[in-house]
């Protein structure tokens, strides 16, 4: 008795599609084709806007932005696995998963080009999806919030909330994971482990040899899945949501993927890594192997990719005339919304601005 | 009309308001089995249930957080910070994302909470239980907060603060917790944020205070109106931000001085913004320097000293005939 | 490989007296007599001081104040196990390893009546131990720091940090503990599970079956203790700081135990718990295991109990009488310590409170 | 002299600073390998070694936090916050632990360390990253503000703010980082923390900046220069607190008139702790309101509306022309 064993812990990982697009059949999810193609869809515009924001971005059309290519897989497979009435909690590499919620494309352009308007979603789309979260790690106990709320109400609607690597080192991230598991709240917590948090590799960031196993600290069922494989982040979120709406509590999933490209336009990676780590890593992204798994399944061909690229191309070009021909917000909306209703006071500063404005616009 | 503390007026009006309105939902630290280290929330649970008055784990940014995310999906969370002092480990949650979800999404998304936090000294309590930084939490845009000094508008406040569209911080002067009793209307009473209110009207001298130094202050205002004659206009702010400058720049057009009384520290202050609204719209009509009677800028020392640092009813007559003579 | 094994975790539990005294001798330490005697001597001051406090608190003569009373094992067991030049970081559980470290019990007397002089300790004393910690868990990302300079510089000085069960749950004892760990810093972290946060009791405090597997998400060592079983208290910190000394990084321990008074005299338990749990608790209480223990070994009897009591209640006594009458202290030294050199616009208002404070007290 | 931007010279001060005294350590997010997301602190790594140079975990509080260990250690930490904007995460630990370990021991313990952030807005960032909020760390006692606004007074105040036996926040100008260049002195030069410096005398308005409002309101003064003839004094605060409002009340005394010049909201804020400390020792000899040029109560626009609301230099102009003619 004195010395004794107390409690064992296991830390499984999932992978579905390998490296190559090979499938392991026992663990196929049951999807329909169609189901398939709109998650390659999905996945295929993420990476299309993020090139071309890219560009603009370099052409100085839009702001600072951080690009998701490589990192497609997690969101969109999670946005698949969820109904409408989930809540979509993101971090800020979930370009996938937005799109696929119904985000418009001229709305993440104007978001990164330093517009609130950006964030002003249709209203079937903004309903249950918030902006992105810059504060890291500050959405995770939003979403336990957002889950006590749902139970409490009698939903079965059930929460999904994104947090990078990095993330996991913030007291929030901890503080979030515990309330929800004390509330036994419909919660799925996804961390997209890109092995980076800027300049900082994972290996520096927490001494675990897992991420995964920072749920065992809350006894929350956690796994680790393959970030770059679709069928498997697919599998592992579904799992979890079905649990969640079963009354099983929250989930921890870290999704090991890989940023291919610079934390955001004003970082330089070549600073602090290697691009042979890189090479690596562009074998092994997501749409590839997403890919040969469809031609293989005969769903896609050579034709049908370039038909998509050409049609996501004009759908890119559509967004970013939108973006660019969008008549000019008046300056004063901020006034508009720090609260409610405007105190006197506030709308004495708005008419000082607003004759300022006029008076250096004149000049 | 029943007689109430504080603690009584305030209890009431949370079981007011969530029996009217069941997206009202109560969370915090020993608020519900316990009721409140101070009791303010006392038999909540038993009446509501513990789906609307949670006893949270010990995380103030993750009571915050949560909050957050419970007020985004509909809910209308009033949470509880079990002392202003510890309510700093949940700033970034207030400065980054309560008051800003607003602007953020231009009114898609909005947070209505309350965040009740008792404040202030004067109850030998030990370290970081005795603060007053209201200004800390005035200055964030975004935010409302609202500071009582009686049974009667802390209940008539929180009513409102709860019905508020926007995140208010909701300080209760501790001190003033169960020191007196006042008579609390039984039909509901709800009193307008923003506004303060002019206590008692008066020519000579505006004096200006806020939460637990109301009293100290009524109290010098009576020994000076036996004494000497002079009359007083008194305010009560009530609202801490925004601040109700109308009033007061009324009040000191009229009078042509002020002493303005604060528990907090001087510099960066309340009464420094009051003093600059004055600056902005009445300084041609004063007739003395405004006068700041407030606390030091010291780390707030521990209880064995606190009584000499908290401007005591002889300290604030001194202030206020200082004014007069000037 | 699709669903594989990654890792896997145990949690021990030590216990090595067990609740009436008897020891498992093959885990019993090698410690003398003497260390035997002065660790129960140790455990006995404290109680004696406690249960002084509570009389001197409900005659109005000192100030709100935790008792420790049913938790002396831990922290004076660490103590027995530190040395001088370790840090002993507190959180207010912790008044056994205080007196052990050297605090003068004038000192905690007038600490707990308002005066920050109660926290400015005889040089020796105060040279490695901190004031109570009042901010829960904002201590613990402290240890880290101050574990890290002492690697830095090369000392073999380690890091002891106590931290209540409650304060598991806030963002900095996860902070702490992972920047201990990615610095392998020489840290021994002590959570005292005294089954209580004020009302809250621990299965509501976090979903977790115990709080040690909590240093899984480090991949820190990490044990569960008898906290009421001296010896194994000293048993798990004294190997802890081995291995912290030899380079072998953090540990993390949950030590249970139980508070067997209320949270503070503001506090009353009958709000919230059953007496039946606290009695429960009583027949498991430290002092009185270690005691038969001692008895066991011949090394202790009534009459020695006797001597040792009263010669307690002389030195608390003492104590009293020193802190009764202590010389009053000025008013103003609160001005004196704000920075180490007064700037004028202070210097001014300690002018301005001095002919306050005078007025008033002549008046 | 070596031209050098603001980066370069607070680059220089610490390189200096760690080479003088070895008990300086740098800590915080991205600081080592990377140099820092704005390059400051650029080759420290190289040159000191991971042991005095620490790539952190992403966790702010822990940061201070563990800063403070080391500071109690004797050790003399200077941690970056990547923004000021992600501060809040740590102001517990500032409010709690860092500015109260010498009031809390007497003396006994305290806490040399300096907590260096970009602030403010201009650079087209995201939301979080343009804030000026120095208003809530100089409230706080036990803490000093310091705010550079070219690359001499950085260097020169930033190597007093290590050797400071006191915590010190450190907020650096993110907009003037690279935007210009000054000439600083080889040898070492330290400038006392606490004192306004008069960059130029005059007799007819005060103008009173910090920060990186100090280049536009130089350029504003400029013009009134060469268009009306004016004479202005420019103070450059350079400490927010403790504040010297000395150098300010002396030049308000002999001028009559004074503006301040903040990139901060306009309630709660500096500006408003400046107009009272004037309302305190200069009161009667204004001849015009203190105009407060500053953000207004809003949440900090994103970047694609902040060059509105950021006072641009015909907005400094006309505040100084209305003063001056008041
Ligand atoms: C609280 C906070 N601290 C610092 C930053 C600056 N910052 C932005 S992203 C980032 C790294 C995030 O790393 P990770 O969580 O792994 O997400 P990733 O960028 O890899 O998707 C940092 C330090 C921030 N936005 N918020
Ligand atoms: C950050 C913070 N929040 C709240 C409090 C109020 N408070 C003091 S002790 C306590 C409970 C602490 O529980 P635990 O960590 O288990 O320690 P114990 O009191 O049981 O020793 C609370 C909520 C505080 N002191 N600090
Ligand atoms: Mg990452
Ligand atoms: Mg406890």
């Amino acid at each position: 008795m004195p010395r004794q064993t107390l409690a064992e812990f296991t830390i499984e990982s999932l992978q579905v599609l390998d490296e190559d697009g090979r499938v392991d059949a026992a663990l196929e999810p049951a999807l329909e084709p169609e189901e398939l193609l709109r998650l390659y869809r999905g996945m295929s515009r993420a990476r299309e806007l993020d090139q071309r924001m890219l560009k603009l971005q370099r052409q100085g059309r839009i702001g600072t932005f951080g690009p998701c290519i490589g990192q497609e897989a997690v969101s969109t497979a999670a946005a698949l696995a969820m109904r409408p009435d989930d809540w979509f909690i993101g971090s800020f590499r979930e370009l996938g998963g937005r799109l696929m919620r119904g985000e418009p494309m001229v709305n993440t352009l104007h978001f990164h080009n330093g517009w609130e308007e950006g964030n002003v979603l249709p209203p079937e789309v903004g309903r249950r999806m918030l902006p992105l979260t810059i504060i890291v790690g500050s959405q995770v106990p939003h979403a336990a919030g957002l889950g006590y709320a749902a139970k409490h109400r009698g939903e079965d609607a059930a929460v999904v909330c994104f947090m990078g690597d990095g993330a996991t080192s913030e007291g929030d991230f901890h503080e979030g994971l515990n309330f929800a598991a004390v509330w036994q709240a419909p919660v799925v917590f996804v961390s997209q482990n890109n092995q980076w948090a800027i300049s900082v590799p994972r290996e520096k960031q927490t001494h675990s040899r897992t991420l995964a196993q920072k749920g065992i600290a809350y006894d929350m069922p956690c796994l680790q899945v393959d970030g770059n494989d679709a069928l498997a982040c697919y599998v592992a979120v579904s799992e979890a949501l079905a649990r969640a709406r079963a009354g099983g509590g929250p989930t921890f999933i870290e999704a090991v993927t890989y940023r291919l490209m610079m934390h955001t336009t004003a970082d330089d990676p070549r600073k602090y890594r290697d691009e042979t780590q890189e090479q690596e890593w562009w074998r092994k992204e997501p749409l590839l192997r997403f890919r040969q798994y469809l031609i293989g399944k005969k769903l896609w061909n050579e034709k049908q990719e370039e038909a998509l690229l050409a049609e996501l191309r004009a759908e890119v070009d559509t967004a970013v005339k939108a973006f660019e021909e969008a008549a000019a917000w008046p300056p004063d909306r901020p006034f508009e919304h720090v609260f409610a209703t405007m105190h006197p006071a506030l709308a004495q500063q708005r008419q000082e601005f607003l004759a300022h404005v006029k008076e250096e616009a004149d000049a | 009309m029943p007689k109430l503390t504080m603690v009584q007026a305030i209890n009431l009006a949370l079981r007011e308001e969530m029996a009217r309105d069941e997206r009202v939902v109560l969370l915090g630290e020993d608020i519900g089995v316990d009721g409140g280290v101070f009791r303010v929330t006392d038999g909540l649970l038993d009446q509501f249930g513990p789906g609307r008055v949670m006893d949270t784990p010990l995380a103030e940014s993750a009571i915050l957080g949560s909050a957050i995310g419970m007020a985004l999906a509909g809910l209308r969370p009033v949470a509880e910070m079990q002392f202003s002092g510890f309510s700093y480990l949940m700033f970034h949650q207030w400065e980054g994302n309560a008051t800003r979800y607003r602007s953020r999404t231009q009114g898609q998304h909005t947070c209505p909470l309350v965040v009740r936090m008792p404040y202030g000294g004067g109850v030998r309590a030990l370290e970081h239980h005795s603060e007053s930084r209201e200004a800390v939490y005035a200055h964030v845009p975004g935010g409302k907060v609202v500071m009582p000094s009686g049974p009667r508008n802390a209940r008539a406040l929180l009513l409102s603060a709860i019905r508020d569209p926007d995140p208010v911080i909701f300080m209760e002067p501790k001190h003033s917790y169960r020191s007196f009793r006042e008579e609390v209307p039984e039909a509901e009473e709800v009193q307008p944020l923003g506004q303060a209110q002019v206590v008692q009207a008066g020519d000579d001298l505006t004096v200006v205070g806020w939460g637990a130094m109301m009293r100290p202050l009524l109290k010098a205002a009576e020994e000076i109106k036996t004494a000497d004659g002079p009359s007083l206009e008194i305010i009560d702010l009530l609202t801490i931000s925004p601040l109700d400058s109308a009033t007061i720049c009324a009040s000191v057009r009229k009078t042509g001085r002020c002493v303005i009384v604060q528990e907090a520290p001087r510099s960066y202050s309340v009464a420094s913004e009051i003093i600059a609204r004055i600056n902005d719209d009445a300084l041609l009509y004063l007739e003395a320097p405004v006068k700041r009677l407030a606390g030091y800028d010291v780390v707030t020392p521990y209880f064995g000293r606190e009584k000499n640092y908290i401007a005591p009813v002889p300290r604030i007559v001194r202030a206020m005939r200082e004014t007069l003579a000037y």
